[in-house]
């Protein structure tokens, strides 16, 4: 007669590893110099924190409408509140800026459902994302048809002009890199050594002679007399530059796809482009995601160098604010600023990304 | 079966225009003529516009005097030199501060990059919070703040924070004395290199004698003991033969010693400080591409942490971060070219700043500011290449 | 070497139409000479199962029929067509020639109908209902249809392997080609796929089978071919095959493979 | 010529200014440009299109400025550039004349005492990249056999907030600049320009070499404004002294006589440039005399009637 | 629980030296109690398997014993010493212990004669002829000398697992722990791990070996452990366990592993 078993209760485990003690324990103070490092660690913090706490916050000025309101000692917002408007949208007159709400209004509105897993249209929705929504948005912030009021591009300028640069780029920088690394892992000698001698030569120089290159010597280069929008022109050399890099990611993208797949389109009967449009590309795209994503926190952070070539995006525009004599002495109040408004993009973008390559590579974690 | 196979009947040729192979020729073709067709337009234009706007072109711009002043030179330099030394003066400014930038940045880099897989939870959570931070601010924008801010926070040079009197910190830089080597330091230079020869020595004899009989031994002690025992034993032996200049403040400024300029200081501190943040990324990433399983094998087989690290963790974990280690290095290289921003005198700010504007000769200018760095980068990806080459796990 | 078609299943018939020929055909890769001198004739109908120890040729063999390699010297003639670098004729055969792999390769980004759909919409250019129409039809012959809409991702192997079958039949080809299909299955979904193909063979279908479940071999093929360093080195009816093998090489790979 | 024929199709003029300073080139934070050079762009366009509103502004660094000429990528440079004869001549650049006759001087910090450039041996200089003044401050301290650290900044903010910061102890620049970046200081009294002179800097505005028509209409936009002044003609009594009777009056404001036909413009170019600008001496007076923060002396600058250098051929 | 040496399988002899003694072992991850009241003597040259459905603690059982898992309470103690926190201890222990991993986990920047011969070098400090020597000692024994100039990566799983069971000998261990050393294996590679474990079974090595391999089970072992949700529910001779099971929960786990 077989005996039934009877499983020993589960106990709890023993107070001195878990809970705040054991977690301190096994956490902080697990040996002598774990502990040292802690006491160092807090001693640091120490330092750093609460002069940083009571600067930015507690003895900080917040509101008001020149520098004889900043009276705490501490940061003096004041100087961002009132440039705040100039900050976001640079010379954008005052009474069209809600077409650049707008854009960005309709950009999240439809961005929102791309994070939703059960959204079932996400392709179409990208897509429209990637041509059409440029279209609307270029519209809305240049008018000039439609009945709105032409708001030339020297008037973008702050974080507009800082998003328009990322954005475009991205976007525009997305196709060449997707022709550029099929090039590179093309089977035709010519075409493989064209790309990769375009890629290498983008990914060899600095941004800012290509920058220096495409806003004062790019007319060099055409015939007399055609010439073209200085923020088009900053951003043909950042697409360029982009695409060069955009390329290597996506190629990473493509490596990734299995021989089997290529062969199995072809067994089906489809040609080379349908195999990369219908099978491939899909695929390959979506695996890089996260690199893209990469790509475009460091093109994001690279915008600000326009600033050497006399766009006024973010950087550029709180630099004009500080030679402001009225404002003299605030860079530390502005650069701060900055510092924030770039941090919160990447840092949400940078997490949304890891968040991806998560899902995407599901498994091995150590 | 056929003698030889080769001569059997080959399979029937296919029309031309329905062979791939051709029509990848065609293809071909067709992009290099299109492709030079292109070059060739750009070319042309920018040739009849120098002529039309009787723009000079040429290299001959490189003899001529340049009469500017530089404010950091590595090789001799006056204002009487020409364009062309700008040129080398500038290149050189460069590789000084891309090469201490590599070395800080590898450093913290791989500082954090450990403290990051830190069991101490607040270390780990300090690292990260360093990563965080700096990875997703501009650069430029940190340039301008180590630059502009810390700036203002230093002492004009009467009040000089003074170290011993020896070293002194300014807004006009950090001064350190300058060694004046007197005739018998030549020994002095020669003992340090018979120690070096010697450590090097006794590492091979130890390694040897560790295979011969299992002993280990510690090389580091005796090698930091001898190199830097045995120059003191020849400093004192031959007198102290040397003396050091001190910087001293004469009129304005500090005068002599080796001057460090705050624009090389901003522009190094921010470039190895972002630099080791993306650095500390791929060590971490390196050091966990290496399976738990590793580190369990070699604590089952009684290796130490210590010797499972340096034995089985880090030769795994360097293969994997030294290919995104150079191009990080590459990326700080080209990025130290921000220098124009806060006029740290490099290639970009020297050469296609001042050198450009007085000359005018942009497309020359450019192209051979370009050529420095593809070369850099290219340099580094052969390097990579033949790296990797040796180093590829072999698999079957 | 002596070539034979055995009529000797019941209940399955063979025209005397050619479909496949492949005349002193050689292929090397770099220095390797990989295929030697392979001649071979199936008939419509023939059911043809290729074994023999890995590496000798037998994938290699399959994936010339459909020119995912190519062969350097002589003839292979499918359905009248021959193979050469002619993109149109490799563009015929490959609608002609349908393949089904060892490790599937669904399309994981689409849905099971769409991987069906894939070809008949692009290549034959029907428009979206139609073809969706016949992938339903094809994924009820391999008895998945309530899948159709999954991704391949969230089905088990053996349902996987029988959408790759459904995805080349809806190309409605004359031939297939199979490359060892259950090798990368579990035990328990081999007998799903392998019931699959039975049926399809008794369709008439003119298949050929790289596998080495010999049960299968026996109950469907016309005629088993053994190869061995890039040759054909025997071929005949299963019967004959099994119990009567010629060469001593197959005797060997035999005794091991049944004992196993 | 091109450039004016492209100019009137666009219906504006591309003009390349500075970054930034006060009284010569400055945008206001709404993006509006005022200054002396800022106004030549402005008389240029009130004669081409009778609009002196009609330009965009291409802020320039020096170093960029004269390759961003060279290129096309503007009409015209109006941005205190010194007319230099390596400039002239070898750059594919052409001067057309003088509306700032200006010198380098030095601006140091009271406190430092000192009270000529002699006693500057051994300073750190801060100095903005590409300009003359790099390589004047170079002569003039190889000429003294004194020493110098240059410091070396993109932007004239930059070298003014690199000066307030300690970074040098002194700043040079042309004269009138260093009075403009004065005021850009946090207390403009703790600073002062040292009387040395030590250099000519004749600025003024300049275009591509090779259009000849292009270049009169500039070169004769700035003769106007100079003859406007002699002449007494102002922005508020132009419409009256234009139904005066002097033949001078006559001959500028276009009621008598084809000079602005010939010229490819109407004749009413000059007209609309005193209406709509103002002759030099307001052009003056309100950006940096003494109308303005900088409060700058005509000195150079005034009329040579008045024992100053500006002197325009006659229009005739 | 009732605790029995078997001595039943002949040829092979247990002394009554004790190597390994659990007492009242208990641990837990987090909250989760994984191991329950473990009370288990090996004496030297036992050969212990333990079974269990997945996730029942075997393998935190055996990774206890050398010290790669902390156990919180109860003793545990290896050759008469005592795993404590004392890392002079573990090392001591770790030194009398080999352990097989599952996934051989083989250094894969180091030859094989490398891999061998790294713990004898750098732990027992031999000069490398000696280690050397041995390293290839050992691969003789596990019948792969031939491979020792190669990588891991150039092996096939069989060939590797044996690598690492010579690994694990060369640094003479008392005791040899093995987790599922056949489970990432193909068929026919399983046979020559097998094999190498018998022969290591053969000449008296203290073993304890987590395993699903019945055949194995049934040639080698003195005692069969049955574990289910982090408890020892049965122990006993294999011929006893197999045939006579006590508790259902074996007699369940028996059918479904059997039928299999
Ligand atoms: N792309 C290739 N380049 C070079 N050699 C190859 C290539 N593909 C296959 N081979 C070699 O050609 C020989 C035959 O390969 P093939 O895949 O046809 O064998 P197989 O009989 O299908 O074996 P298996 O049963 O293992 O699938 C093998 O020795 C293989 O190593
Ligand atoms: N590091 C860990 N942290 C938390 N839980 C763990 C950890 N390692 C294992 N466990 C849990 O402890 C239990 C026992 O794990 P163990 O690996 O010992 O099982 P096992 O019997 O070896 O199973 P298998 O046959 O699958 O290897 C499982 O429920 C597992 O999920
Ligand atoms: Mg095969
Ligand atoms: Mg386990």
């Amino acid at each position: 007669m077989p005996a039934t078993h009877v499983p020993q209760p589960d106990l709890p485990p023993p107070i001195i590893s878990v809970g705040v003690i054991g977690w301190m324990r096994r956490n902080l103070f697990s040996s002598l110099p774990n502990t040292a490092l802690t006491l160092f660690a807090l001693y640091l913090l120490w330092l750093l924190l609460p002069p940083a706490i009571q600067w930015a916050f507690i003895d900080a000025d917040w509101s008001g409408t020149g520098r004889e309101d900043c009276t705490g000692g501490g940061a003096c917002w004041v100087f961002v509140q009132v440039r705040f408007y100039q900050f976001m949208y640079g010379f954008y007159p005052e009474a069209e800026s809600w077409r650049v709400n707008l854009a960005f209004g309709l950009l999240i509105v439809l961005t929102i459902p791309l994070f939703i897993r059960a959204f079932r249209w996400k392709g179409w929705l990208s897509a429209f994302l990637l041509l059409g929504y440029p279209v609307i948005a270029y519209y809305l912030f240049l008018g000039g048809s439609f009945g709105l009021e032409l708001v030339e591009t020297d008037q973008w300028g702050g974080l507009l002009l800082t998003l328009v640069l990322a954005g475009v780029g991205i976007v525009a920088a997305l196709p060449i890199g997707v022709v550029l690394a099929l090039g590179r892992r093309s089977q035709m000698p010519i075409v493989k050594a064209l790309s990769i001698a375009f890629i290498e030569f983008w990914r060899g120089v600095p941004l800012i002679t290509v920058l220096f290159m495409s806003s004062v010597m790019l007319p060099l280069f055409l015939p007399e007399g055609v010439n073209f929008d200085k923020l088009l022109r900053a951003l043909i050399g950042i697409i360029m530059f982009q695409s060069a890099y955009m390329a290597e990611v996506v190629r990473g993208g493509l490596q990734a796809i299995p021989k089997g797949q290529y062969e199995a389109a072809a067994a089906l009967g489809l040609g080379y482009w349908r195999t990369m449009a219908l099978v491939v590309l899909p695929q390959a795209l979506k695996l890089v995601i996260p690199g893209i994503v990469n790509t475009f926190i460091a093109l994001f952070k690279d915008t600000t160098l326009v600033l050497i070539i006399g766009l006024f995006d973010l950087l550029a525009i709180i630099q004009l604010a500080l030679a402001d004599p009225k404002w003299l002495g605030f860079s530390v109040e502005g650069y701060v600023f900055t510092a924030a408004v770039f941090w919160i993009f990447c840092f949400s973008m940078s997490r949304y990304s890891q968040a991806l390559e998560r899902r995407l590579h599901t498994g091995h974690a150590r | 079966m056929a003698a030889d196979p080769r001569e059997d009947d080959l399979p029937s040729k296919p029309p031309v225009w329905n062979d791939p192979r051709i029509r990848a020729l065609v293809f071909q073709i067709v992009i290099v003529v299109a492709v030079s067709a292109f070059g060739y337009y750009l070319f042309d234009n920018t040739l009849t516009n120098l002529q039309k706007r009787g723009i000079t072109t040429g290299f001959g711009f490189l003899d001529s005097q340049a009469s500017f002043g530089i404010i950091q030179t590595l090789v001799e330099y006056s204002e009487t030199s020409t364009y062309g030394r700008t040129f080398i003066v500038g290149l050189l400014n460069t590789l000084l501060v891309s090469g201490l930038g590599i070395a800080l940045a590898t450093l913290l880099g791989f500082v954090i990059g450990i403290a990051r897989l830190s069991s101490n939870w607040l270390i780990a959570k300090l690292a990260a919070a360093y990563v965080e931070l700096f990875r997703n601010i501009p650069l430029l924008l940190q340039i301008f703040f180590w630059y502009f801010a810390v700036l203002r926070a230093l002492p004009s040079p009467r009040q000089s924070y003074d170290l011993g009197g020896a070293v002194f910190l300014n807004l006009r830089g950090l001064y350190l004395p300058r060694p004046l080597f007197e005739p018998g330091f030549g020994y002095v230079f020669a003992a340090l290199v018979a120690a070096i020869a010697g450590s090097m020595f006794i590492a091979r004899w130890a390694r040897r004698r560790q295979e011969a009989t299992g002993q280990q031994f510690h090389t580091i002690y005796t090698s930091i003991g001898l190199i830097l025992g045995l120059p003191l034993l020849a400093f004192l032996a031959t007198g102290a033969p040397l003396a050091w200049e001190l910087p001293e403040l004469r009129g304005f400024n500090f005068q002599g010693g080796i001057p460090v300029i705050p624009e090389l200081s901003a522009l190094l501190v921010a470039l190895s400080i972002y630099t080791a943040a993306f650095i500390a990324e791929i060590v971490r990433a390196g050091i966990l591409a290496v399976s738990q399983g590793q580190t369990e094998a070699a604590h089952a087989l009684g290796l130490r942490p210590g010797l499972t690290l340096r034995l089985v963790i880090i030769p795994q974990a360097m293969r994997v971060i030294i290919p995104p280690l150079t191009s990080q290095y590459l990326n700080l290289t080209k990025n130290s070219s921000l220098a124009t921003a806060i006029g740290y005198p490099d290639l970009v700010s020297v050469f296609a700043g001042t050198t450009l504007n007085q000359t005018g000769q942009a497309v020359e200018v450019i192209a051979m500011t370009m050529g420095v760095y593809l070369t850099i980068s290219l340099v580094i990806s052969l390097l990579m290449n033949w790296y990797n080459k040796r180093k590829t796990l072999v698999e079957r | 070497m002596n070539q034979e078609t055995a009529h000797g299943t019941p209940g399955m018939m063979i025209s005397d139409e050619v479909m496949i020929e492949m005349r002193q055909v050689h292929k090397w890769y770099g220095q390797f000479h990989v295929l030697k001198d392979i001649n071979l004739t199936v008939n419509k109908g023939e059911r043809i199962v290729i074994c023999g120890p890995s590496g000798s040729g037998k994938s290699t063999l399959i994936r010339c029929i459909n020119r995912l390699e190519e062969h350097q010297t002589g003839q292979i003639v499918v359905d009248g067509v021959e193979l050469t670098g002619d993109i149109k004729h490799i563009e015929k055969i490959r609608r002609e020639v349908g393949m089904v792999f060892q490790q599937f390769n669904l399309f994981p980004h689409l849905t099971v109908l769409e991987n069906c759909a894939l070809a008949p919409l692009w290549v034959r250019k029907m428009p979206r209902r139609d073809a969706e129409h016949i992938a339903m039809q094809y994924l009820e012959r391999v008895k998945i249809p309530e899948q159709a809409l999954k991704y391949p991702g969230q089905l088990s192997g053996g349902q996987q392997q029988r959408v790759a079958i459904a995805r080349s039949l809806c190309m409605n080809p004359k031939i297939m080609l199979f490359d060892e299909p259950t090798s990368a299955l579990d035990p328990e979904m081999i007998k799903e796929v392998l019931d699959v193909m039975i049926e399809l063979a008794e369709s008439g279908m003119t298949m050929i089978c790289v596998t080495h479940e010999m049960g299968f071999a026996k109950t469907v093929a016309n005629r088993v071919i053994f190869m061995d360093g890039g040759e054909i080195i025997e071929q005949n009816a299963p019967e004959e095959f099994f119990n009567n093998p010629q060469s001593d090489r197959t005797k060997l790979f035999l005794s091991q493979i049944l004992d196993h | 010529g091109a450039t004016l024929d492209s100019v009137k199709q666009k219906g504006h003029v591309q003009c390349g200014v500075s970054t930034g300073i006060p009284g010569f080139s400055s945008a206001d934070d709404k993006g509006n440009w005022t200054g002396i050079d800022v106004d030549v762009c402005r008389a240029v366009a009130a004669a081409v299109l009778g609009d002196a509103n009609a330009v965009k502004y291409t802020p320039l660094t020096a170093k960029e400025r004269l390759t961003a000429l060279q290129s096309g990528e503007i009409d015209m440079l109006s941005r205190n550039t010194t007319w230099t004869a390596t400039r002239d001549t070898s750059l594919g650049i052409n001067f057309t004349g003088v509306n700032y006759y200006d010198g380098q001087g030095f601006l140091v910090s009271k406190n430092l005492g000192v009270k000529s450039a002699l006693e500057l041996n051994g300073a750190s200089v801060c100095i903005q990249s590409g300009t003359t003044t790099e390589l004047n401050l170079s002569d003039y301290f190889r000429a003294k056999k004194m020493e110098f650290q240059p410091v070396v900044f993109d932007t004239s903010d930059q070298t003014i907030k690199g000066f307030e910061a300690g970074r040098c102890d002194v700043l040079t620049s042309d004269q009138s600049q260093l009075y403009a970046l004065r005021i850009k200081l946090a207390d403009p009294n703790s600073a002062m320009v040292l009387p040395e002179v030590i250099s000519k800097e004749p600025l003024g505005p300049v275009v591509r070499q090779g259009d000849d028509q292009w270049f009169n209409v500039v070169k004769w936009t700035l003769f106007a404004l100079v003859n406007a002044e002699e002449l007494g003609i102002t922005s508020a009594n132009v419409d009256g002294m234009r139904t005066g009777t002097d033949p001078n009056v006559k001959r500028l404001l276009g009621t008598e006589g084809d000079i602005g036909v010939g010229m490819g413009l109407t004749n009413d170019w000059a007209y609309n440039i005193v209406k709509q600008v103002g002759n030099y001496g307001e052009m003056f007076e309100r950006n940096v005399g003494k109308g303005s923060p900088l409060g700058i002396e005509r000195g150079l600058n005034a009329l040579w009637t008045n024992g100053g250098l500006q002197y325009a051929p006659p229009i005739r």
